[in-house]
């Protein structure tokens, strides 16, 4: 349901009749000459103040009209209008910049124009973002401002589902007349129940909708949460009321949705019509205008949809370089196999845990992470995973996969399912050793706890992605004194795995472990792209923080070399 | 799963003398309990709220239980353990299906509110629906094959997020921050130094040298790490450093994280004296 | 490697002994109180500033992002941030978008409440001195709402008592009109806060998180879209501190201190031993 | 051959590359794109809840019926599933056999506050205990190396109590030395090494994932080609 979009658009006029209505009272005695005191009467209390206080408005305190511009934001999905203005000769205190924008030259005399107050800061500057200006002197001169054009022109909730849009839904055959017929009373009684101002408040009941901030919400790190569900606050209802009014629920749900997406068309739609702009400085109750031959400047523009976030530029570019440097060494290693690559030990001991858990009659355990498939951590345990599951099965020894991720589980039976096979031994291959032993964190701590106490595993691998479970099954391991090899890519755990287990794989070298036991020519030419790649990096560290704090020492401008390395977020 | 003989390390006859005694003394543990709770929390008193009371005995009983399996796995932790384990099972396949199932793929299919919902729900789910289903094919043993379809969608799209994610915060979050001038190191308000700790930790020689140090230590980190470098002669002094920072930050990260664990069991302990046992300590 | 049938007995006897006596660590300073010296940390004075400089009539808000599982940390600086505006006589809102935390908001609300009674003498209300509005979902639009209406948000508090016209909200609107918000968080809404929160409605804000979360929230301290924080349960004793009411955290504090303590001059002992051992090994093989 | 690997490789590389390229664009197809994966990952996901069940549910069957050792425990597994999922069905208010409103805290919330959460919290604390007698057992200075660990771990681990400022008081009649020499710690070598591992693993992600892009890493699928 929140993937749907509705069909209908509702007609453009229904719109534009809305907007009128909202500004007619502010133009009613709005014309240019006055525009100053309409859009100072809405801050209120400055008519209060004596004029004496304030220093008058001079006319160095006004950009230069020259420099007033207005263009399309180059990295976005066509929303957002850029304005620049240079920054003036004098700057009182508490001045603000006032951009008026309107969607024709004409709506400025009707006063039909929304604006937008700014107050000087060197966070404005045209200088701090790089990405639209560039490095040029000039910017450090210039303001900007981002403007939307439909947060000023568009309402910011959609309205409410009442009668009339329930009509108008059933007109458009959206809803059937049934619908209509069935759903016209319950908006009714609901319309009287609120008050008039507040829309009817399904969607905070409705599950409908509960996806959408799921998903927008769920933190990375949070624990376990329960699904939403307001308080009900009712007043007494007949059970035929009540009825009607939970089969009214997903429909308004739905309905609810159509008028969010209705308005995100309407947004697009006014983000991309064209604007006209105009600048003007305000101090109290004083404000003058960026004039040229005595009118206001006006500068138009236009949001355009664009294809390439500019502020990435830095990211792709060195993403491909090590792209192409890892595809080349894999070239290279191609055509001439036998690549030096150094000893791990973490990964050398595997073989001999692995040996001595058979000598011993023990089984072998390996502990997956918490990462999901999608996650390259997990996708490098289960490479070393198809690695051990080969060798357990070569030693006719016992594997136990444990598992907290589905998904991983499903991949792990294949692995292992396939290690067996290639090993002759497909018959050997029991699912219930491979399982999903508890769905949560410490869940999974107690129970692969209790199975090693119990099992006496000789040899406890545990790789991938940890959180605060990597001490409690380590120490746990370490008890039952079997060999313990942990490999994880969360740095926060790895002290925990560097003193309570024999090896340990530390970061990267995770990564490697599947070239370093296949011993597979492409995979290591893989590896040695890596090492180029931090060879890169480290380069650009040293040669970076030299040439910084000499240009630093000297006064030289280097802002393009910070802004090379600048992250990007969004 | 579990067909290994349970680890036994005492003649028989000894091993069953043991197990005896460790039975009763559990037994009496328990009533022990029981007398206590109910001594402290009575469900059944006057005014009480059996629900509250109950529950706190029952998460005092889970918590002791859990307790135990430091002192050597029991009887009770074991059903503890697989209690817990199904609790977390049955509560993940509530909260699966009331936050993902449902309202991602039951309702918009099976209670489509209008024709044009139904439509355009079918043209969303169709595919991931029959890759879910797919993934499902994991259970046969021969046709497991089938699930590989569902997880390549899942691995494609995993793999292919990952080079611009960790491009950006990995690599040029790390580097924005690491590659300063090091004038900047010292803070625009370091205070004037009067005691040595000032001067040297926090003041203005001491930052400018710890990022020195830091910038050296990435190096020699990284170096470490190399695979295709064999760790002789100047190798094996740089990476010789590089072990020797990385032995400091596990040593530092392993200290600073043992006060926020202990805060846990504080906590554990403030639940069993103040809220089971309603000791106050005002 | 040895199994456990070959390692050698005083192995799990110490294990033991370290067990019990962290446990003792922790417990026995459960029922002693003295004072502490130490100084609070810049950070936590800022909040504490801030808090201190409010009048009487002012409106805080508190957003409980924690969940029972994080108690240990964050409940004693709900307390002490609650009791700090009872004693000024500003006035807490306290909500939380987690349907998990409204136990856990309520308890702390009805300790402070019960608290301000016995510390201050003063009778604190609900809708008059404090407003618990208990949970709605929707997380970041609820803050995004909360900038707009925050009586939309909440048309009623916990208790059922419709907001509009509530003696305790008389003068806010919308967060633009709450003087500092305080999210006590153990899960990623900091930075959520920030955005659609206090940056949005433009007003000071600050945190309360537990200790692991700390270090990544200097980057918004330094930047001054966080006037200061709380980190853990040091932050909630430094917070106890500057209050001059001792709680949970001056308390847990001291069990830090000797389990700390504890855990060093065990490692401490256990060199000493090793090296004990080898001299005594060499001696042996020169005699 | 084909429908068992290569046309999973060609999914993997297909998706890839897009997930690759819609980071960059900031058109509305790319977010729309962005948007429909999201969908199909979570309803992927949901689905594979039940194969976790299966899982679960298959190994705790088993040992009940071939009688294995310590069987009678796996029945408690089942007692605490059932009951969480009857409870959930029963106190939702959207559930088939619940009409109605929620109650202030039903059977499925009592369950989760008083075993979930106990029981989640108290593993979590074990850890304070593991931390102690890991420390006690592996800090030994026994090289250069193992010393750094040792000194840095009681440095930083004192640092962070109060007492430190007492007993720095006391022995440099400066009462912040120990804890800001703990923080000096934390911001410069500490940091050196963590920012380093990060580097590392980046390099490590971004090979990996060219890897398995290209098909050369396959041993998820079974592997094999040795």
């Amino acid at each position: 349901m929140r993937k749907s979009h509705p069909v209908i658009v509702r007609p453009l006029t229904t719109w534009v009749t809305i907007a009128l209505a909202a500004m007619v009272f502010a133009s009613a005695s709005a014309s240019p000459a006055n525009a100053a005191t309409t859009a100072q009467a809405a801050t209120g209390p400055a008519t209060t103040q004596p004029a004496a206080t304030q220093p008058a408005l001079t006319a160095s305190s006004v950009p230069d009209p020259a420099s007033f511009r207005a263009l399309d934001r180059p990295d976005d999905d066509g929303s957002g209008i850029l304005v620049v203005w240079a920054k003036p000769a004098e700057q009182p205190k508490d001045v603000k910049f006032v951009i008026q924008v309107a969607r024709s030259k004409e709506d400025f005399r009707t006063g039909k124009f929304k604006t937008r107050e700014v107050s000087p800061s060197p966070k404005i500057l045209a200088s701090t973002k790089p990405t639209y200006f560039g490095y040029s002197e000039e910017t450090k001169g210039l303001y900007y401002t981002d403007i939307t054009p439909a947060k000023l022109f568009c309402p910011e909730e959609p309205p409410p589902l009442t009668t009339e849009k329930l009509k108008q839904f059933a007109d458009q055959n959206i809803i059937t007349p049934e619908q209509l017929a069935r759903a016209l009373p319950v908006v009714a009684a609901l319309e009287k129940e609120k008050p008039a101002t507040q829309p009817v408040a399904f969607a905070t009941t409705q599950p409908a909708t509960a996806p959408t901030t799921a998903r927008a919400t769920q933190p990375a790190t949070a624990p376990i949460t329960r699904p939403a569900t307001a308080p009900a606050t009712k007043p007494a209802l007949s059970p035929a009321e009540k009825a009607e009014r939970k089969w009214f629920a997903p429909l308004a749900a739905y309905l609810e949705i159509c008028l969010a997406e209705e308005l995100k068309a309407e947004c697009a739609k006014v983000n991309a019509e064209p604007y006209f702009f105009r600048l003007a400085v305000k101090l109290g109750n004083q404000t003058l205008y960026a004039t040229r031959d005595g009118e206001p400047v006006l500068v138009e523009a236009g949001s355009r949809v664009n294809f390439f976030k500019w502020g990435k530029l830095n990211n792709l570019v060195l993403a491909l370089i090590f792209s192409a440097i890892v595809v080349t060494f894999i070239e290279i290693a191609k055509r001439r196999p036998g690549l030096f690559i150094r000893k791990i030990a973490g990964l050398e001991a595997i073989d001999e845990a692995i040996g001595r858990s058979t000598e011993m009659d023990r089984p072998v355990y390996f502990i997956h992470g918490s990462g999901a498939v999608s996650d390259l951590s997990a996708i490098a345990s289960v490479n070393i995973l198809s690695h051990i599951a080969y060798r357990t099965a070569e030693h006719d020894s016992r594997i136990h996969v444990m598992n907290q991720e589905p998904i991983v589980t499903a991949v792990s039976q294949e692995v292992v399912q396939q290690a067996y096979t290639r090993a002759g031994r497909p018959d050997a291959y029991n699912p219930d050793d491979v399982s999903l032993i508890a769905y949560e964190q410490f869940a999974f701590v107690a129970a692969v706890s209790g199975m090693m106490v119990r099992q006496q595993p000789g040899a406890i691998f545990i790789l991938g992605y940890f959180g605060a479970e990597s001490l409690l099954l380590a120490e746990t391991g370490s008890s039952t004194g079997a060999i313990q090899v942990a490999g994880t890519d969360a740095y926060t755990q790895l002290p925990f795995f560097i003193t309570t287990c024999d090896y340990t794989l530390m970061g990267e070298e995770l990564y490697a472990a599947s070239a370093y036991l296949s011993r597979e020519p492409r995979l290591l030419g893989g590896l040695r792209g890596q090492d180029v790649g931090k060879a890169f990096i480290m380069i650009a560290l040293v040669v970076g923080t030299i040439l910084l704090t000499v240009a630093v020492a000297k006064g030289w401008d280097v802002a393009w070399l910070r802004g090379l390395l600048k992250a990007s977020n969004g | 799963m579990s067909d290994y003989p349970e680890a036994v390390n005492i003649q028989a006859g000894a091993a069953k003398r043991r197990q005896a005694v460790e039975m009763g003394a559990l037994a009496l543990l328990v009533v022990v309990f029981l007398i206590v709770s109910f001594i402290r929390q009575n469900p059944f008193a006057e005014g009480a709220n059996p629900g509250k009371a109950i529950g706190l005995i029952v998460a005092a009983g889970l918590t002791l239980i859990m307790f135990s399996f430091l002192y050597r796995d029991n009887p009770l932790f074991k059903i503890g353990e697989n209690l817990y384990v199904g609790v977390s099972l049955g509560y993940t396949v509530v909260i699966t299906w009331r936050d993902f199932l449902r309202p991602l793929v039951y309702q918009p299919l099976f209670e489509a509110p209008t024709a044009a919902a139904l439509q355009s729900s079918l043209l969303h789910l169709t595919v991931p629906v029959a890759l879910g289903i797919l993934l499902l094919g994991r259970i046969s043993r021969k046709h497991g094959w089938i699930s590989r379809y569902a997880y390549a969608i899942l691995i494609g799209w995993g793999a292919g997020v990952a080079i611009p994610l960790v491009t950006n915060s990995y690599i040029l979050q790390q580097l924005t921050a690491a590659v300063k001038p090091l004038q900047e190191a010292i803070g625009p308000q370091a205070p004037a130094a009067t005691t040595f700790s000032q001067a040297w930790l926090l003041g203005t020689a001491g930052p400018v040298l710890g990022a020195l140090v830091a910038m050296i230590g990435t190096v020699a980190v990284l170096f470490y790490f190399f695979f295709s470098v064999e760790h002789k002669k100047l190798g094996s002094a740089v990476s010789k450093l590089g072990i020797w920072f990385l032995m400091v930050s596990f040593g530092a990260s392993f200290g600073y994280t043992v006060m926020g664990r202990l805060s846990l069991l504080i906590g554990r302990v403030n639940f069993l004296l103040g809220e089971w046992l309603n000791i106050q300590n005002k | 490697m040895s199994t456990n049938q070959s390692r050698p007995r005083y192995y799990e006897l110490t294990r033991r002994i370290i067990y019990v006596s962290i446990a003792l660590a922790v417990i026995i300073p459960y029922f002693y109180n003295p004072k502490q010296d130490f100084s609070p940390s810049i950070e936590v004075r800022k909040v504490y500033d801030k808090v201190e400089s409010l009048s009487p009539g002012d409106h805080l808000l508190i957003s409980i992002d924690y969940d029972p599982s994080s108690e240990a940390e964050l409940y004693p600086m709900s307390l002490a941030l609650l009791r700090h505006c009872f004693k000024k006589g500003v006035i807490p809102i306290v909500m939380t978008p987690w349907p998990t935390s409204v136990g856990i908001a309520k308890k702390g609300c009805d300790e402070a409440v019960a608290d301000a009674n016995s510390m201050f003498g003063k009778k604190v209300v609900s809708g008059k001195d404090y407003v618990f509005l208990g949970f709605r979902p929707g997380i970041t639009n609820l803050m995004l709402k909360m900038g707009d209406n925050l009586k939309g948000a909440f048309d009623k508090d916990y208790y059922g008592q419709p907001t509009q016209g509530m003696k305790a909200l008389a003068g806010v609107s919308s967060l633009k009109n709450v003087k500092l918000l305080v999210d006590l968080a153990a899960m990623g809404t900091v930075e959520w806060w920030i955005a659609y929160g206090a940056d949005k409605a433009d007003i000071p804000m600050a945190t309360g998180t537990t200790a692991v979360m700390t270090p990544d929230l200097y980057p918004f301290y330094q930047s001054n879209q966080l006037i200061g924080f709380l980190g853990g349960l040091r932050g909630a004793a430094d917070y106890e501190k500057l209050l001059k009411i001792p709680g949970r955290g001056e308390r847990g504090m001291l069990a830090q201190s000797v389990t700390h303590v504890l855990i060093i001059l065990l490692i401490l002992g256990a060199n000493i031993h090793m090296f004990a051992s080898q001299l005594l090994r060499k001696k042996e093989a020169l005699s | 051959m084909i429908f068992k690997r290569t046309i999973p490789l060609l999914i993997v590389f297909g998706i890839g590359v897009l997930a690759f390229v819609q980071d960059y664009v900031p058109h509305p197809w790319s977010t729309a794109f962005r948007d429909e994966m999201t969908t199909w990952t979570m309803v992927i996901g949901g689905f594979a809840m039940f194969l976790g069940l299966y899982s679960l549910s298959h190994m705790h069957v088993t040992r009940i019926r071939r009688q294995m050792p310590g069987w009678g425990y796996s029945i408690f597994v089942f007692i605490g599933a059932i009951g969480m999922i009857a409870t959930g069905i029963f106190s939702d208010i959207f559930g088939p056999l619940a009409a109605g409103t929620k109650n202030e805290v039903d059977l499925f919330d009592w369950g989760y506050d008083n075993i979930l959460i106990p029981c989640s919290a108290t593993v979590f604390s074990i850890l304070a205990f593991y931390m102690a007698s890991a420390a006690f057992r592996t800090f030994r200075a026994r090289n250069l190396a193992a010393g750094l660990l040792l000194a840095a771990a009681i440095i930083v681990m004192f640092g962070r109590v109060p007492v430190s400022e007492v007993v720095s008081g006391w022995l440099f009649n400066d009462r912040m030395v120990i804890p800001n020499l703990s923080k000096a710690i934390m911001d410069y070598p500490n940091l050196a090494a963590k920012r380093g591992i990060m580097l590392g693993i980046a390099l490590g992600v971004i090979s990996q994932s060219m890897r398995i892009l290209l098909g050369i890493e396959r041993s998820y699928m079974g592997g094999g080609d040795r």
